[in-house]
């Protein structure tokens, strides 16, 4: 048994409360050691990786108690892989909220910062139910500081409204939970996974409820129709670094969907009898409209850029909805480059609409300074969120397209990826074309006069205030580059997930496990896909 | 396979690495920067013709590098002669533009950009013609979107420019994802997606169902990258970009694109009805249509973009008419098309570089004026005309005899009628753009002044211009291998006969010809009165319509999102219920329920009054919920019969917490209501609240049903073993304590760590409100009811007094008895903090808090860190985070006493509660003493024995 | 005997529970819903003790104590936002 | 007692889910409140109901006890709505200071867009 | 033995209970909220009171245990009992009475929640 | 030195008992424990309750305890009879203003207490300078008399113990 996984989980749960009470009032301090978190989280995370490619599921019990009685973190590629991602892109976003004094418009936004990823890498690594709620609870809570970080009528008003709708989400999970607990009497994932086999279509009524109020709650936090309504606001309203932030935030959802609705109720479990994913398919088709939709018809930038990662989340979520192997390597590989596609534009968003006297209403205006560089970064950004190539999101097209070529998914499920793509491009190229090439037109025409009284912010952008973007689309372009290699990670991790007996084994040690009738879902129709 | 196969990867990356250079040789100069910019695709040409040679022998050379294997993407690449003429019509074309480029564009222009989106385009179309994996294909594809996007748009402040950038973007993105689709299906009937595969299997692409879907979906790629018609209206848009754009992109290479893949993909696809009708017909109609508007158009690009679309039309036909000829002569023509379409755009250029217009109505003449500019475009142009001695002759006049052949729906007519009609329109804007612009006399009203440009400017086009005579003379010669390879590449068998020479005899194609030649003249003669007729015709007009769509499609997705996204969180939070329930009921169905094997618990009547309170408590606290004041009173009875109910159902620890955090809840929302309106006003209109009663009463059911439906079930859970390990394992009897701080401990310390990040979080929120323009608010607000005016009644204080020491008692109590009887340090917190709220109640929070000596953050960071140490304690013993310890100390004359990490773990919990609940307090109590509210210095407010003179002061 | 006894007691505070939920749900006044609530909290701890009784166990006698407690400062509450509007000033 | 409690789950939904749809911060928080109860109970009530079997270990005899896990797990989240209260009662005061009122639904008007900015900027 | 216990606690339980009821039958039946304030806080703390002595009789006399926390809840209530009418009473006050409605303080300052008290340095 | 330690030593012997009386049960150790929080509790606190009341006359105490333990038991009975069998026509409730002699706040405290837990009378509010208490009372057939009753029986025992 590893200590290390419990690192990502403790390394920032001490570091915050020492960042919030002994660095207060020294935010140099704070940023040094805030930094020195996220580096050495990601040292971590690449360790756990490295760790968890060996392809055994690592364990780790709490408090020395054995599975299901105590709490078990657990450690599959699955985790590792999420784990690391939210330590990259927490280090992203710590340097862009310190190299543009984000992190002094308000207190305390270290601190929080360090919680939300503490929560995020505890969801991501708990191998207990209601842990994963309290976890939720955790990164929720976070959020809710940094969403409301800074202040301002809107923001708050917008805040308000996310914490209402996740309040009422939490306490639909505990209902969830609750009718799990009394289903199975137990809350281990593993051990669920082995009494939901056990449960006859008969007497399966109680579990399939929770099972179907889990897809709700996850649905929920991975923005999904019909209850994606609140990621638009929340997103375009808050600060810019903790919209990044929140890019990751949603993907939570979405593992969340992928290990217990893959793992637990999978497809081929008698009790649920694929009943999630029949309905999934379809929302997930809706929310990528939805976004698409958004993308095309906003006024302003930061919406645009939330419905984005709505559409973003639709397009994941079909690929996840099919609940197979591949299409679920399919969109961890688009959950991992939506992450980072999403992240740069807010980042750059920040940098260009601080700068404009406009904010982020998409009506022509002069141009900012550096207006050719974030020009060039929108560019590629939006190339990364759109799908287009050379950039990871069109792989992940294709994966995802790929993925979902079995005829029940196809028409929906093409349809949408295409059709959606197609809104998202134009509405990216209308974006920016107001914001970077009608604003070189726009400044000929200002008088001379307005130019008197510059902004304090209409000043170039510092090196390392750019760098985080140009980092994050520096990711969507490696994660291109190594297609292959983390491809072959991703897949043997969601074989993982699908294979859930080595999972039951190692956390409750070897047993009997009900068997599940398990076809190989690629071998006979993918001849295509060769096995990496 | 050959030692060449490691070029073409090198090859297809050079432009790409090219692209970088620009930006560094920029500051060099112009001319540096140009000539840096050649170096790359001059390499590329090089390396090119190392490999002609085998390719030409019929080899082909195939290079792959593994990329994405699970998904069957690799970076194949393979050189055959469709390959080789294409690539060398990228490089080559893209040498001349370099050139063109260096000359054409002024000073001003961004030039380092302008040479990084062109070598970009370059490698995509590069890597279109030698890709090996359709998958990578359409990597390429998109990148030609893209790239062209860019180039279309450079000249960014130009409104044309923007909006010809997307509308091509639109276009042919559109296009491309649905080629996407078409090619994954492909792949998916082949097996593979390697292009050099899917091309040995013909037979059973056509034979699949899958064939047409996939067929229409390429060709719809095809189509909008080569302007077929109806998609044909965003190459003139196109024409905003510069001209060395529109020569490069829109004459020889992109455009072409979309007819390099329908050649690329005739031996799969060609050869059925379906094919057949739709290319076919597409071309002829795209060929006569571009014609008839080319003829038309005064703005002399305009006029060559649309006769780019008619001989786009025309190359897709012949493509389309299935015949192995047919496929030869396609390949023919673009060479021929190439050479002189981008002669006639630069020549364009020059003309408009050095009038000053593009528009034909104020040029002519022009022939005495800048006579080098007029020779190259009129030979070209005659080419164009598809006049003898000129290469456009040949592969026209092959174009009708492949024409002349074909026979359609069963009329024998119409393609050849078809054909001559465009073959007739494009000798007549041939001819047109040679007398108005160059012909007749010199006027006296150009905007500039006319000269021919430097060598530099006219080099290219004249290098064109000399392979169009040159093949129009001795075709054989010149392009008769490259045609014979790569048309052999295209049908991918044997070719058909065909022979390349002027004079094949009178036939039907020299008929058809004459007459074209000599209807063209005398409808360029008619021109005057046409046009007149054209302009006052009703025609769509393809920019309005597509900016219609455009803007209709965004003006709907705006209602439709701004409708559905509407900012009404009661409509999300309805919204929410409704697909809760419903989804839940759905499952619910969808299964069995177990008999009920569990025997009912009887109901005494003290418990049927209790629900009988809370019910009407809960009924009450709706309809009266509009006074807010009341409703909170209400709440307090729910809160208390539930905690009564936890006691009744033995869970003390449950009812000790549940009402301790009721009513610091409760403190929580008097203070905030403080601020608040007191009273809601009636605003739902009864049809919103009569569906929210039905939600709300379906969802209470709904809840209700599932609880009853578990109640009446019995199961075995994993809490024996808890009950069964809380005292030899945990060393605590009350095993409700013992879950939380032990086995499940790791669920606490989450627990308390949310409650430190809530107090955070609420001190974070109230510094930002003291802060902003909310502070200014605050301070004006008047909170000042009518209020009595006694602020700390004396009776209270004293009571605190003597309360306050014996509450603390009470707090340590539950706190040290928590492990093996209810309670614990998170009700201890609590109970503590209740304690000091009634303190701060009685005196003031201020007054309280200046004898206050413990900080509240250092409480809620103390707490948090004591838990997490005591937690990371088991690492000492090699033991897992959170992993207990515990033994029992025998002091003198006192009991034996456990003690364990328990313990402490349990007193970070309690010092996290506390200070988190007093910082909460703390920060609203900052927000009313920034309202205005005063701070007392005293205790009391008046100390009677200061009356008597007894004791001094009250205070310190 | 005690028995009798203390299903007796339990009729008085439960019917008392009724009486104070009328009082609650008619006012008319402020004052009157805080008594009445009081009064239903000092029933709620005599049925708290009188259940321990019945049972023999003095596990439920936290739970009286600090219902005496919470409901001591709640109602004070109660009253200084009616009074002072801020509760702790 | 199970139809008892089962009622009371579905009462206190219900009352909650009404408020929770109401237009104003303060009834909102209130509907939460009570949902939150619900929640509560609910899954307190997923270990079965048993009286007068407290989970806490007798030193003599053969004593059954009630289920203690859901009991702890409710403890959790009891404590866990308080935090996430005193956000959202904070928060919903933050938000009637900046707007003015406390309607809780955002309408185009606040949507302005530039105005946030500005203060995120400032 | 037994007998004379059960009886004394009995008696203790059912006086409780008579006082408890009334308490809350007050509560009902009187016409004026300053009426009605009499009723439970007097009742109703010898309601509870009975209820405690009861226990702490049962324990002792039945269980064999002397318990003595009980008293703790009567300190408690006895402590703050009356804090709880003066609260209740000034809350009815408020809202009701006006200064001409209660008799004068005879002193030179009014009553406390109709008037400042005598210093005003108490605030700052 | 000692008061420093012993801020409020009457306080500590109390909150010792009732220590024991939370852990109901007398033993050594708990003794140890109840004596130790005695010490600390009143020493954390002690800022709070910055002036030291004093018992003067603690036997008075005992005698006051007793008699007002009395007064609480007949008035339970009065204030029962008039609930349940006076006609509310018949019920002569007003306000008296009790005129104090007592200046330390501990007895006034003590004093408005006693009032609210004995026959029929509710202390309301005090002077603002604490001069005077306003009672209610639920029958009074003679004001006067009940004034006069508790100035008698509880003020003159408080001055006594208190001042
Ligand atoms: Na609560
Ligand atoms: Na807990």
């Amino acid at each position: 048994m590893s200590h290390w996984i419990i690192a990502p989980i403790i390394l920032p749960a001490l570091l915050a409360p020492l960042i919030a009470y002994v660095m207060r009032y020294d935010i140099v301090l704070a940023r040094a050691a805030s930094f020195a978190g996220a580096l050495a989280l990601v040292a971590i995370a690449v360790g756990l990786a490295v760790l968890s490619a060996d392809g055994a599921v690592h364990v780790y019990d709490l408090g020395n108690w054995p599975a299901p009685f105590g709490i078990v973190l657990v450690l599959d590629r699955l985790s590792a892989v999420l784990v690391l991602l939210t330590a990259v892109l927490a280090l992203i976003v710590l340097t862009h909220a310190a190299a543009t004094g984000w992190d002094t418009r308000g207190r305390h936004f270290h601190a929080l910062f360090q919680f939300q990823i503490m929560g995020i890498c505890g969801a991501f690594l708990t191998g207990d139910a209601f842990n994963l709620f309290v976890f939720f609870e955790i990164l929720l809570i976070a959020s809710y500081g940094l969403m409301i970080h800074g202040g301002g009528k809107v923001r708050l008003q917008a805040g308000l409204q996310y914490v209402v709708m996740n309040l009422a989400g939490s306490t639909l999970f505990l209902i969830a939970l609750g009718t799990l607990y009394a289903a199975t009497g137990t809350l281990n994932l593993a051990d669920l996974a082995v009494k939901v086999r056990e449960i006859p279509i008969e007497e399966a009524a109680l579990i399939r409820v929770a099972a179907m109020l889990l897809m709700v709650v996850f649905a929920i936090k991975a923005a999904l129709f019909p209850i994606q309504f609140w990621l638009p606001a929340t997103y375009a309203n808050a600060p810019a670094p903790v919209a990044a932030l929140f890019a990751i935030m949603t993907k939570v959802g979405a593992y969340a969907i992928i290990r217990i609705h893959s793992m637990i109720f999978g497809p081929e479990i008698a009790a649920t009898d694929g009943l999630t994913g029949t309905w999934l398919f379809p929302a997930a088709a809706v929310t990528l409209a939805i976004g698409a939709f958004g993308v095309l018809g906003a006024r302003r930038l930061m919406p645009l850029l939330a419905f984005s990662v709505v559409a973003s989340m639709g397009t994941m979520m079909l690929a996840v909805a099919a609940f197979t192997p591949w299409a679920t390597t399919a969109a961890l590989y688009y959950l991992i480059h939506s992450t980072f596609a999403a992240a740069a534009l807010f980042l750059l968003a920040d940098l260009v609409v601080s700068r404009r006297p406009e904010g982020d209403r998409l009506d022509p205006a002069p141009a900012t300074v550096q207006n050719g560089l974030f020009a060039a970064l929108f560019f590629a950004g939006a190339v990364a969120m759109a799908g287009m190539p050379p950039l990871s999101g069109f792989l992940g097209k294709l994966m995802i397209l790929d993925a979902l070529r079995d005829p029940q998914f196809m028409a929906l499920g093409w349809t949408a990826v295409l059709a959606g793509s197609l809104l998202v491009i134009v509405g990216l190229a209308r974006a920016g074309s107001v914001l970077f090439w009608r604003s070189t037109a726009v400044a000929a025409h200002v008088p001379a006069a307005d130019d008197a009284e510059p902004r304090p912010e209409a000043r170039p952008a510092s090196p390392l205030e750019v760098a985080p973007t140009v980092a994050a689309i520096g990711m969507t372009a490696l994660l291109a580059a190594f297609a292959g290699p983390l491809t072959d990670f991703l897949d043997a991790g969601s074989r993982q997930v699908f294979h859930a007996e080595d999972y039951i084994a190692a956390v409750l040690g070897p047993q009997e496990v009900p068997e599940v009738p398990q076809p190989e879902p690629d071998a006979a129709e993918d001849p295509v896909q060769e096995e990496g | 396979m050959s030692s060449g196969s490691s070029l073409l990867p090198i090859i297809a990356i050079l432009p790409f690495l090219g692209a970088l250079i620009p930006g560094i040789m920029i500051r060099a100069g112009r001319t540096a920067c140009a000539s840096f910019t050649a170096i790359p695709t001059l390499l590329a040409l090089v390396m090119l013709g190392v490999l002609a040679p085998a390719v030409m022998r019929g080899e082909v050379i195939q290079a792959e590098i593994e990329w994405l294997p699970q998904l069957g993407l690799s970076a194949s690449f393979f050189l055959d002669g469709l390959g080789l003429l294409f690539a060398g019509m990228i490089l080559g074309m893209g040498l001349l533009i370099t050139l063109y480029a260096r000359f054409y564009l002024s000073g001003e222009d961004p030039m380092g950009q302008f040479y990084t989106y062109l070598l970009l385009f370059q490698g995509a179309m590069l890597g279109i013609v030698i890709s090996d994996n359709i998958l990578l294909l359409l990597i390429f594809w998109e990148l030609t979107s893209l790239t062209s996007f860019l180039l279309i748009g450079y000249w960014k402040h130009l409104p044309e420019g923007r909006q010809g950038a997307r509308m091509a973007l639109a276009v042919t993105g559109a296009g491309g994802l649905a080629m996407i689709g078409g090619m994954l299906i492909l792949g998916n009937i082949a097996g593979s997606y390697n292009l050099t595969d899917i091309l040995q299997q013909g037979d059973a692409i056509r034979a699949s169902d899958w064939y047409l879907p996939a067929l229409i979906l390429i060709l719809i790629g095809a189509f909008t990258k080569s302007a077929q018609f109806p998609f044909h209206f965003w190459l003139p848009h196109a024409m905003a970009a510069p001209t060395p754009v529109s020569a490069y992109l829109h004459s020889a290479t992109m455009v072409k694109a979309g007819v390099f893949l329908l050649a690329r993909m005739w031996p799969v696809l060609s050869g059925t009805d379906a094919w057949f009708y739709i290319v076919a017909t597409t071309g002829l109609v795209t060929m006569v249509l571009g014609a008839l508007i080319a003829l038309f158009k005064d703005d002399l690009k305009a006029l060559l973009a649309f006769s780019t679309v008619s001989h786009l039309g025309l190359l897709t036909m012949l493509l389309g008419l299935g015949t192995k000829f047919a496929a030869v002569v396609a390949v023919f023509h673009i060479i021929n098309h190439l050479t002189f379409k981008a002669a006639l755009f630069m020549s364009a250029g020059i003309v408009d570089h050095e009038t000053h217009t593009r528009d034909i109505k104020r040029l002519g003449g022009l022939a005495r004026l800048m006579p080098i500019t007029a020779a190259i475009a009129m030979a070209a142009a005659l080419s164009m005309a598809g006049i003898p001695l000129f290469n456009g002759f040949l592969s026209k006049e092959m174009m009708l005899d492949a024409a002349s052949e074909t026979v359609w729906a069963g009329s024998h007519l119409a393609v050849p009628v078809l054909a001559t009609l465009g073959a007739l329109l494009s000798v007549a804007y041939s001819f047109r753009f040679i007398s108005h612009v160059f012909l007749g006399p010199v006027r006296d009203d150009y905007p500039a002044k006319p000269h021919d440009p430097p060598f530099g400017m006219w080099a290219a086009p004249a290098f064109l211009v000399l392979f169009v005579v040159l093949i129009g003379i001795l075709p054989a010669t010149f392009v008769g291998p490259l045609v014979a390879v790569a048309g052999g590449a295209v049908i991918g068998g044997e070719l058909p006969y065909y022979s390349l020479k002027i004079w094949h005899g009178v036939n039907a194609a020299l008929i058809m010809s004459v007459i074209a030649v000599a209807g063209g003249l005398v409808l360029l003669a008619l021109h005057r009165p046409l046009d007149r007729l054209w302009q006052v015709a009703p025609r769509p007009e393809a920019k309005v319509i597509f900016d219609g769509l455009i803007e209709a499609a965004a003006g709907l997705s705006r209602r439709f999102t701004e409708g559905l996204h509407n900012g009404a969180i009661s409509r999300y939070l309805a919204i929410f219920v409704a697909a809760s329930v419903a989804l839940g009921y759905v499952a619910w169905t969808g299964g069995g329920l177990a008999p009920a094997d569990r025997a009912m618990l009887p109901i005494p009547p003290v418990v049927a009054i209790g629900w009988v309170l809370l019910a009407v408590a809960t009924a009450l606290v709706v309809t009266m919920h509009r006074q807010r004041f009341q409703a909170l009173v209400l709440i307090g009875v729910i809160g208390l019969m539930i905690s009564v109910g936890f006691v009744y159902l033995s869970a003390p620890d449950l009812a000790l917490t549940q009402i301790s955090v009721e009513t610091v809840t409760i403190m929580l929302l008097l203070l905030a209501l403080h601020f608040l309106p007191k009273d809601t006003p009636r605003e739902s209109p009864l049809a919103l609240r009569a569906r929210d009663g039905v939600l709300a009463v379906a969802a209470g059911g709904a809840v209700g049903a599932l609880a009853f439906a578990f109640l009446l079930r019995d199961f075995s859970p994993i809490s024996d073993y808890h009950l069964a390990n809380s005292y030899e394992g945990g060393g605590g009897t009350n095993v409700v304590n013992v879950i939380l701080v032990d086995f499940r401990g790791f669920d606490t310390y989450g627990e308390i760590i949310v409650l430190g990040i809530a107090g955070l979080a609420i001190f974070a929120l109230m510094e930002t409100l003291l802060r902003g323009q909310a502070a200014r608010r605050l301070r004006n607000s008047d909170y000042s009811q009518d209020r009595s005016r006694d602020r700390h009644p004396l009776m209270m204080v004293v009571a605190t007094r003597a309360m306050l020491p014996i509450a603390l008692m009470v707090g340590v109590y539950i706190f040290l008895r928590g492990h093996n009887q209810p309670g614990g340090g998170f009700i201890a917190g609590l109970v503590v903090s209740i304690a000091f709220l009634m303190q701060y109640m009685a005196s003031g929070f201020a007054w309280a808090q200046a004898r206050q000596r413990v900080g509240y953050h250092d409480m809620i960071g103390w707490g948090v860190v004591i838990a997490g140490l005591t937690g990371a304690g088991a690492w000492l013993a090699g033991k897992p985070f959170l992993t207990s310890a515990y033994g029992y100390i025998k002091l003198p004359l006192i009991e034996e006493f456990g003690l364990g990490s328990a313990f402490l773990f349990d007193l970070g919990v309690f010092l996290t509660v506390l200070g988190a609940v007093m910082l909460t307090l703390y920060s609203l109590s900052r927000i009313a003493r920034y309202a205005g509210e005063t701070v007392n210095v005293e205790p009391m407010d008046y100390d009677p024995s200061q009356r008597a003179g007894a004791v001094g002061k009250g205070g310190e | 005997m005690i028995e009798a006894a203390l299903i007796f007691a339990f009729g008085c505070y439960g019917l008392g529970l009724l009486l104070n939920l009328w009082r609650i749900t008619r006012g008319p006044d402020v004052a009157d819903r805080i008594l009445a609530l009081d009064t239903i909290v000092i029933n709620v701890i005599a049925l708290l003790i009188l259940y321990g009784i019945w049972h023999g166990t003095a596990v439920y006698y936290e739970a009286s104590m600090l219902v005496a407690m919470v409901g001591f400062v709640s109602t004070v509450a109660y009253c200084r936002f009616v009074l002072r509007g801020d509760i702790i000033e | 007692m199970e139809l008892i409690v089962a009622s009371s789950v579905g009462v206190l939904t219900a009352g909650g889910v009404y408020l929770v749809l109401r237009l104003r911060a303060f009834p909102v928080i209130l509907g939460l409140a009570l949902l939150s109860y619900a929640a509560n109970i609910f899954l307190f009530a997923s270990g079965r109901l048993r009286i007068n079997a407290p989970p806490v270990l007798q030193k003599y005899g053969e004593a059954v006890y009630t289920d203690p896990l859901p009991q702890a797990l409710t403890l959790t989240a009891i404590v866990i709505a308080f935090g996430m209260t005193a956000l959202l009662v904070m928060v919903a005061l933050g938000a009637f200071i900046e707007a003015g009122d406390d309607r809780i639904d955002m309408t185009e008007a606040d949507d302005a867009g530039k105005a946030v900015r500005k203060d995120g900027a400032a | 033995m037994d007998f004379w216990a059960e009886l004394v606690i009995a008696f203790f339980l059912v006086v409780s209970g008579i006082f408890g009821f009334v308490g809350s039958f007050g509560l009902i039946k009187l016409r004026e909220t300053m009426q009605r304030l009499h009723a439970p806080t007097k009742a109703t703390t010898l309601g509870v009171g009975g209820v405690l002595i009861a226990s702490m009789l049962y324990f002792l006399l039945i269980e064999g245990s002397f318990s003595f926390h009980e008293l703790l809840i009567t300190l408690f209530l006895f402590l703050t009992a009356p804090i709880v009418a003066h609260f209740i009473a000034k809350t009815f006050i408020q809202a009701n009475i006006r200064p001409s409605d209660v008799p004068p303080t005879g002193r030179e300052h009014g009553w406390s929640m109709y008037d400042d008290p005598p210093s005003d340095r108490r605030e700052e | 030195m000692l008061g420093r330690i012993f801020p409020h030593p009457l306080l500590s012997l109390v909150l010792t008992l009732v220590w024991l009386g939370l852990v109901n049960k007398v033993t050594p150790g708990n003794l140890v424990l109840g004596v130790a929080l005695g010490i600390i509790v009143p020493l954390t606190t002690a800022a709070y309750w910055p002036n030291r009341p004093r018992l003067r006359n603690p036997l008075m105490a005992a005698e006051y305890a007793l008699v007002v333990l009395w007064d609480i038991v007949v008035a339970n009975v009065q204030v029962a009879m008039i609930i349940l069998f006076k006609r509310n026509a018949d019920l002569r409730s007003t306000w008296i203003t009790v005129p104090l002699d007592l200046t330390s706040a501990e007895a006034i405290t003590v004093l408005a207490g006693t009032i609210t837990m004995t026959p029929g009378t509710v202390s309301a509010m005090l002077a603002a300078d604490g001069g005077a208490i306003l009672v209610h009372c639920l029958h009074a057939e003679d004001p006067d008399a009940v004034r006069d009753q508790i100035k008698s029986r509880y003020e003159r025992r408080l001055k006594e113990i208190f001042e």
